[in-house]
């Protein structure tokens, strides 16, 4: 059995070692590829960046745990530009598994960036009713939200005083790994002309290039690769452009295998010339 | 570096060890965390179930009903409840040998009514809507002889991507359906076509295995994050 | 051929469904909404001259119900929305706002200029009422009646004895090759029926093919480990199964435990069918079924114990993992056609050459509309929007 | 009697549901949405059944001292874990039962899931060879779009164009060969449901008579 073959008996486990290297590495040790930022992601930052400091800002983190390792590096790049900015952020979630996520990101965040809930933040907590709730906005976030997580009614907070309906609120943006953002297109901009921004996972960002063209969003954030840019752009590295480093390795070192292993396939062939049977189900 | 200091977490991690190290070998490790995951969360559906749905949607309507059949004698909707309830009960006959074939009344009536739903929702979703896809996107139709106008107005590699675009769409949804002929040899021109159908098919296929290799590798971050971060505190 | 001309007829006709309601006459209209349940009313007016003033509050909304003496507000809509749904609403604080069947309800509409008295806009009223036939579904009923109508043809012409040929689906043909193998080598044969329940269609599939297996395996006598993700799954094929092994003539052969319930949480069954495949070592692994992300986890593990994999899913996303690690791929509608295949029963080889068919519809539709939209675009366009549905594409 | 019955259950219920989709009638829509309720509490009942027999078979591997019967006693602590708790002390956000959900299960469950990262390499290592022209296309297309979705500068971001490319094979190629799949499925997925209701396909009322 000559060295090519060998290599294609390769034991599988040596392709795991190289995997976890792979990912932990960059983890610890970033190594800040290029990221080249695309236009939905600028859209939003530029948004963000434009509205009058003091210009409220809803972030509906709706999703939960499954999906938290493409999505909560979002919230916390959009948190802190908001936080920076002065921007007053009111924080909610439509999807019963956010609350616990919302609350430990918005905790560590505003810790990080010296920001005082109920100065600079609120976290309304979880309300049934999708549609209902997005709804009850257009008229008073109160129908939906009278108080806060902590029980708090709102109007105890000054951020809130003066936050009654969309027309106070400057964006929302929705932080999703399923259907949600179509409900706030529907409700919220549909209905109240609200602006819509969304980050979500890779594999729904797909479903929502239409409404980017429809300019139904304003702008979008597409899986890990969405965070990693907008960290770019606001020059704070986090779990994003970590995430991202470690996703190119891993994709590039696939690509690597593949082509090595066709490689040494051919050399392998030429050798014996008996050639394998085709994929299966082709 | 600080370690965490919460026990759960440690909980947490352990666990997570014990599945990682199947990748090794099996061993007792992942046998353990397996069988613990197993029954964990075998336990926990019936738990869930019954408080998200028996508990709503059979007991409190059904007692509810009860109670004002008794004090009223009146039947109110909610009594519409006995009818799982008792179709559930026939269901657990299966444990009593004697009279288990009871059971296949329950099943009769679960397999017929989502035959039912099946047959509409395919038509709409897997047919209709497949084929008005094939034609429509984002509310255009998917080409037009104007696009291959364009084409030869200004020639350009975009333009022809556009003007043919659409036109491989219908091609290849055709191709692919001549592929699942079962009535015919994939011989003569349906085979050709068939084979056509296949290259579609595997380039389909690699497009969304290459796809889906980002959205998998972020599950992994996601969990050495946990590692290195809530557990072991290596990063802020 | 006759057939296909009657649905493009009657899809064509089903497609007046369609056709846009004209937009309505100046002033206020009230119209009951079609095709649901009844208790909706929408309204619509124009604009209003004062919209255009920066100051503009919107459009107030009153109703007035019979018995009532004076109209009411229930509603108002922002500056440039020209259009209000009346339908049941219960507010915070507990108070119904109801919207009933048969009902003649009054409505005014007024516009809200930023100072001064409302502008009455106009009255319209409505009643609500419930229909019986929803006219946006016709293309489903009609698709529906088609597809049923050619396969019940042609399970009675083979009924009547008609030969139907088949084509050879490579997968099926491996069946009986993997299972001897298992037999040769003493080892068991696993079988996956998906991580679906018994509602799935592709579910069912998976369970009337094991039926076929077990059959096979009751005769080699070879043992069966069929591990459920769904406790209805686990019923009926333990019923299947020893079924299966009384057709042989192997009752005794039969092991209760050999069709077991594991758990439905997704990843909690694919740990205990990892631990399982690395373990027993089956010599041949079936998945056919509903799978969703596991699929590549368990044939991985499958193909790293040296097991002949024959895998067989209608769910698109997954089929890539499946034909890259599994021996034989059972895709799409194969799966469906493998009952058909296995049993050479005629009724359902009837029924396959009955999709064959449908196929064959639908194919003429797809160039149908295709020459349409090299004439005239929006000839193309009505032509495909008679397949429009409710349902997006799941694609 | 005992295959009729159900047999004619089957029948009405297959043609009253298919009714049921075309009307929108508030009786219609009652039904559908006490019937959506309704499986699913059957199949809650049919759960029970499930759980008894998981209980079964590793209480079986324990007495009879099977092959790691140890870990049998496991799983069986992990099924009495969760009941106990679960209807001991409710599911309160707080509860034990939410803290064994948070640490015990989705920490177990989130890392099956992410062992795909492992597999979808050593997958791509061990198939993807160039041994026929389909094989060829397949792993073209896995790679393009692998390396269409990840930073990599400008040589393959504007003179590659990959991360375009690899969009239009998303919406076009694949998306045909999607199509042409599901509309198969549907008419498989039809005549299978047909079959059933019309009592051709009755392999699901089991053995005996």
């Amino acid at each position: 059995m000559n060295i090519y073959e060998k290599f294609l008996r390769l034991d599988r486990r040596y392709i795991f070692i190289f995997v976890a290297v792979g990912v932990v590495i960059p983890l610890i040790f970033p190594m800040g590829l290029a990221v080249s930022t695309s236009p939905p992601v600028e859209n939003v930052y530029k948004e963000i960046q434009s509205l009058p400091p003091g210009t409220p800002i809803v972030l509906s983190v709706d999703y939960d745990p499954s999906t938290e390792p493409e999505l909560s590096p979002m919230t916390v790049a959009i948190l802190r530009q908001c936080f920076s900015r002065k921007l007053p952020v009111i924080l909610m979630t439509l999807h019963p598994g956010g609350p616990g996520l919302a609350l430990d990101i918005s905790h560590k965040i505003a810790q990080e960036m010296g920001a005082k809930e109920g100065v600079d933040y609120v976290f309304l907590g979880y309300k049934a009713g999708l549609s209902a709730v997005i709804l009850s906005f257009g008229q008073d976030l109160r129908i939906s939200f009278p108080a806060d997580y902590n029980n708090v009614p709102l109007d105890r907070y000054p951020m809130m005083k003066n936050i009654k309906s969309y027309n106070d609120i400057g964006l929302v943006v929705t932080i999703s790994g399923s259907t949600f953002p179509e409900a706030w297109i529907a409700y919220a901009h549909e209905r109240y002309g609200e602006k819509i921004a969304a980050g979500v996972t890779a594999v729904m960002a797909a479903d929502y290039y239409p409404y980017l063209q429809t300019g139904q969003l304003i702008g979008m954030l597409g899986g890990l690769k969405g965070a990693a840019e907008y960290e770019k752009l606001s020059g704070r590295p986090d779990r994003g452009l970590k995430g991202m480093d470690a996703q190119t390795i891993i994709h590039l070192f696939i690509v690597l295998l593949i082509i090595l292993g066709n490689i040494a396939y051919v050399f392998v062939l030429r050798a014996q010339r008996r050639g394998a049977p085709g994929p299966s189900g082709a | 570096m600080h370690i965490s200091h919460d026990i759960w977490v440690w909980i947490a991690a352990a666990l997570t060890l014990c599945i990682y190290s199947f990748l090794y070998k099996d061993n007792p490790f992942y046998k353990f965390a397996e069988h613990l995951l197993v029954g964990v969360s075998a336990g926990y559906l019936l738990v869930i179930d019954y408080y998200n749905n028996l508990l709503p949607n059979l007991i409190t309507p059904v007692s509810k009903g009860m109670g004002v059949l008794l004090t009223t004698g009146q039947f109110t909707g909610s009594l519409a409840a006995l009818v799982p309830g008792i179709l559930g009960l026939i269901i657990l006959t299966r444990m009593l040998p004697k009279v288990g074939w009871m059971s296949r009344w329950a099943l009769g009536f679960y397999f017929g009514a989502y035959q039912g739903l099946i047959i509409t929702g395919a038509m709409q979703a897997n047919i209709l809507a497949q084929v008005w896809g094939t034609f429509v996107k984002g509310g255009n139709p998917v080409f037009s002889v104007a696009l291959f106008g364009d084409f030869f107005a200004h020639p350009g590699f975009g333009h022809i991507i556009l003007a043919i675009s659409g036109p491989l769409m219908i091609i290849g949804v055709i191709c692919t359906l001549t592929y699942f002929f079962f009535s015919t040899e994939h011989k003569g021109i349906p085979g050709g076509v068939a084979k056509v159908g296949i290259v579609f098919l595997m380039i389909g296929f690699g497009a969304s295995f290459g796809y889906t290799v980002m959205a998998r590798v972020s599950l992994l971050i996601g969990r050495i994050n946990f590692l290195l971060t809530d557990w072991l505190g290596l990063i802020r | 051929m006759k057939k296909i001309g009657v649905l493009l007829a009657v899809l064509a006709l089903g497609g007046f469904a369609f056709a846009e309601a004209a937009p309505g006459p100046a002033g206020v209209t009230a119209i009951d909404l079609p095709n649901d349940a009844g208790k909706t009313i929408v309204l619509s007016w124009p604009a209003s001259p004062l919209d255009k003033e920066k100051t503009f509050q919107g459009y107030e909304i009153q109703r007035r119900a019979p018995g009532e003496t004076a109209f009411a507000p229930i509603g108002q809509t922002a500056p440039g929305e020209f259009g209000f749904t009346d339908q049941p609403s219960e507010a915070e604080d507990g108070t119904k706002h109801l919207v009933e069947n048969g009902v003649k309800y009054e409505y005014r509409v007024f516009a809200l200029p930023g100072k001064g008295e409302p502008v009455a806009m106009g009255e319209a009223a409505a009643v609500a009422k419930g229909q019986w036939y929803n006219t946006d579904r016709t293309n489903v009923l009609l698709g529906i009646a088609f597809v049923t109508s050619v396969i019940v043809f042609f399970i009675f012409r083979a009924k009547s004895g008609a030969k139907l040929f088949v084509r050879k689906i490579a997968g099926l043909e491996a069946v009986d090759e993997a299972i001897g193998r298992a037999t040769e080598m003493g080892k068991p044969i696993l079988y996956v029926s998906g991580l679906s329940d018994a509602s799935d269609i592709s579910t069912i599939a998976a369970m009337t093919i094991l039926a076929k297996v077990a059959k096979k395996t009751a005769e080699y006598e070879t043992p069966l480990i069929v591990p459920c993700f769904d406790p209805i799954v686990m019923m009926v094929e333990k019923e299947m199964v020893k079924e299966a092994y009384m057709e042989a003539g192997k009752p005794d052969a039969f092991d209760e435990d050999s069709v077991f319930f594991v758990t439905q949480s997704q990843f909690g069954y694919v740990a205990a069918v990892d631990g399982i495949m690395v373990r027993e070592k089956p010599a041949t692994n079936f998945y056919m079924g509903a799978f969703f992300a596991e699929s590549l986890i368990l044939a991985e593990t499958g193909a790293a114990t040296g097991a002949i994999q024959i895998a067989g899913t209608d769910r698109v996303t997954q089929l890539p993992f499946f034909i890259t690690a599994c021996d034989y791929t059972l895709m799409g509608e194969e799966l469906y056609a493998a009952t058909a295949y296995l049993s050479r029963d005629p009724l359902f080889l009837g029924s396959l050459k009955g999709q064959d068919w449908s196929k064959g519809a639908i194919m003429i539709l797809l160039i149908l509309g295709t020459i349409l939209l090299l004439i005239s675009t929006d000839a193309g366009l009505y032509f495909a929007n008679l397949f429009k549905t409710a349902a997006e594409s799941a694609g | 009697m005992r295959r009729e019955i159900p047999l004619a259950i089957c029948f009405l219920l297959g043609v009253v549901m298919t009714v049921q989709f075309f009307i929108p009638h508030a009786y219609s829509q009652w039904l559908l949405a006490n019937m959506e309720k309704w499986l699913i509490i059957i199949a809650i009942f049919a759960l029970l059944l499930g759980l008894l027999n998981l209980i079964k078979i590793h209480v079986q591997k324990v007495t009879r001292r099977r092959r790691d019967w140890v870990y049998s006693i496991v799983a069986l602590s992990g099924v009495a874990a969760s009941i106990v708790t679960g209807f001991g002390w409710g599911i309160g956000a707080e509860s034990p039962f939410m803290k064994l959900y948070n640490y015990i299960q989705i920490p177990m469950q989130a890392t099956m899931f992410s062992l795909l990262a492992f597999y979808i390499a050593s997958a791509s290592f061990r198939t993807f060879r160039a041994r026929t022209l389909e094989a060829t296309l397949l792993l073209i297309a896995a790679v393009i779009v692998m390396l269409g979705r990840v930073p990599l500068g400008h040589v393959v971001e504007d003179g590659l164009r990959l991360p375009a490319i690899s969009e239009w094979i998303l919406d076009y190629p694949n998306m045909a060969a999607k199509r042409g799949i599901m509309i198969g499925v549907g008419l498989g997925a039809i005549s299978t449901a047909l079959k059933i209701i019309l009592g051709i396909e009755r392999s699901w009322l089991g053995g005996g008579d």
